[in-house]
């Protein structure tokens, strides 16, 4: 099995934010070794506190706990995003390991394949 | 080589086009291609529905005959397609619609085909990010 | 003059375009991932915060909420409103800008 | 007060939500609508052929039930819908396609009726940028 | 007649750059006062030299050179705008004129209305 | 590893998040808009050029020219390449990422 990252950048009230999940989702559920790395304005996935419904949207905290459940072994985020916006780790919803730019590089080259989405 | 190419963005976007020509290149190369897949607003492109400017391009239309002249497997992600109104007769009978809006050489399938492809191809590739 | 921003501070030049082209006296209103731009400890809260006194600065609340930023956190030039405070402030203002 | 509010960006868009949301506001504080006109990727909302997931919200028939309650002029940029395979009966006459996507209460007109929104509302606003 | 400034904002490559063309053209034919002010990518649809055929595209030369014909008073380029993307307006195809960020600021102000495309 | 970038420097987070992922002896093709990041005078000309040297760098020949780079301003670490040859380079490299 190839190995995949999907790299998730579009912020939570987006289309864009859930078919990234999907994709993770859907490659898990196929025995995939998957990770999922949060980055740019993809990192206001994970902050604690949202409430979607206010907008009329489904919130996106089951995906997101359906990661670990779907055996998603990486879920990353870019610290260097997290940086710009404001935000900490303690803010985030999942544990997920924060990642210099350094170990971005490195993590890009460890996985078989990658998807920005 | 085997090359699976998907595409992201919808018939108004650049890299519509830039996706064709690669898949052009990729064929004119003496490679195949194992399976091409639409998703996000790239599942426009399969609608029957489009009319352009006599002047313009129709990459619509010139997707559809590349698939169709290479017989291709061209797949239209299911779920991204019926939430914005790409149909083909299967789906708006199911889902109880008046008319369908695609049909052949679209094919309608799941994400598992994407998955699928990236498992089995050599080379994968997406435009429209 | 009442200028509207709906698009994230990190993915659109607009931001900051908009933010070049208010005078004084005139207001901003963030909505959508615009409000994003109020999270503290970022670049574009400072700039909201620069903006000239005169300035009226506005959020839509169930955009903030449904973002994750607390009611608290926002800066106190701020004002909160909702949908039928937005209409009252397009009509008290004869021109709208979104951007 | 007289409103003229144009929509730019399509039923993916949390604008989508936005703008409805004020028009409702509008109509709720005792103003008027004087015409509500769909640009670029907004015509998508008058497709009659979207399937939502049953948790998740419809957009499009909001819009429709808004309109045709509160007998607005809703105005689609038939330039803009026809590139995007956004066709009405008569259109899709016109241009020997196979179906109709659109019907009533959505209205097919020109990029005039926006200009002549602005002209004669008291305000005017626009989302989805 | 209520004035109408348009401000086009995209790369000439995307759908985007020819509707808000279209909007000013059309607006100016029923007799609108119209002004066009190309900011942030949107002043690259006034380059010189490009050749749209090469990727399948029409050229925007036309568009652009039916607003005079059309009467559109205003042509306007951003010069911050320029500026952050190494540009010049000898660069450009129309005769533009240049707005530091105050004169922006009072030309938004001048016109009756103002739309972002 | 090849990266292929595709959005304008100008409008888009991913051209910089692109550029601080790329590892010493990855290449780097730019397309679509993503060439404006070569024009002269900018600050994304400059980031580009301060690429690592083993960091190969191209950019798509009919994306230049419909855009309006005269060919002689790119600069000259970067190799302007064609479809046939930008299919060889996805050949050449076992991995590519898409930004």
């Amino acid at each position: 099995m190839k190995s995949l990252l999907v790299i998730s950048r579009h912020p939570p009230t987006r289309r864009q934010a859930r078919e990234a999940l999907d994709v993770v989702l859907s490659a898990a559920a196929f025995g995939v070794p998957c990770g999922i790395l949060f980055m740019d304005d993809g990192v206001f996935q994970l902050l604690k506190g949202q409430d979607a419904a206010l907008i009329d949207q489904k919130s996106l905290a089951a995906n997101l706990q359906a990661l670990s459940l779907y055996g998603v072994e990486d879920i990353l985020v870019c610290q260097h995003s997290l940086g710009e916006r404001g935000l900490q780790v303690s803010q985030c919803i999942l544990d997920a390991r924060v990642m210099n730019n350094a170990e971005l590089a490195g993590l890009i080259e460890h996985y078989d394949q990658v998807l920005s989405l | 080589m085997n090359f699976a190419i998907a595409l992201l963005a919808g018939p108004q976007d650049p890299a519509a086009r830039s996706a064709l020509e690669f898949a052009r290149a990729v064929l004119a190369s003496g490679h195949r291609i194992s399976r091409l897949f639409f998703y996000r607003d790239a599942v426009q492109l399969a609608s029957a529905l489009g009319v352009q400017p006599q002047d313009e391009k129709d990459i619509s239309a010139e997707w559809r005959e590349f698939i169709a002249e290479h017989q291709l497997d061209a797949v239209v992600c299911i779920a991204a397609a019926l939430r914005r109104g790409i149909l083909n007769k299967a789906e708006a009978d199911r889902w109880d619609r008046p008319v369908a809006n695609t049909d052949a050489p679209w094919e309608f399938s799941g994400l598992g085909q994407w998955v699928d492809a990236l498992q089995t191809a050599d080379r994968a590739i997406t435009f429209g990010t | 003059m009442l200028h509207i921003l709906r698009h994230s501070p990190h993915a659109q030049s607009c931001f900051a375009s908009c933010l070049r082209t208010i005078n004084a006296g005139q207001s901003l209103l963030l909505i959508e991932d615009a409000v994003y731009g109020l999270f503290p400890g970022t670049s574009s809260r400072s700039a909201l915060e620069y903006l000239p006194a005169t300035v009226r600065l506005y959020a839509l609340d169930v955009d903030l909420q449904a973002r994750g930023l607390a009611l608290d956190d926002v800066p106190t030039r701020a004002t909160i409103i909702n949908y039928a405070m937005m209409v009252e402030l397009t009509v008290e203002h004869h021109k709208v800008v979104s951007w």
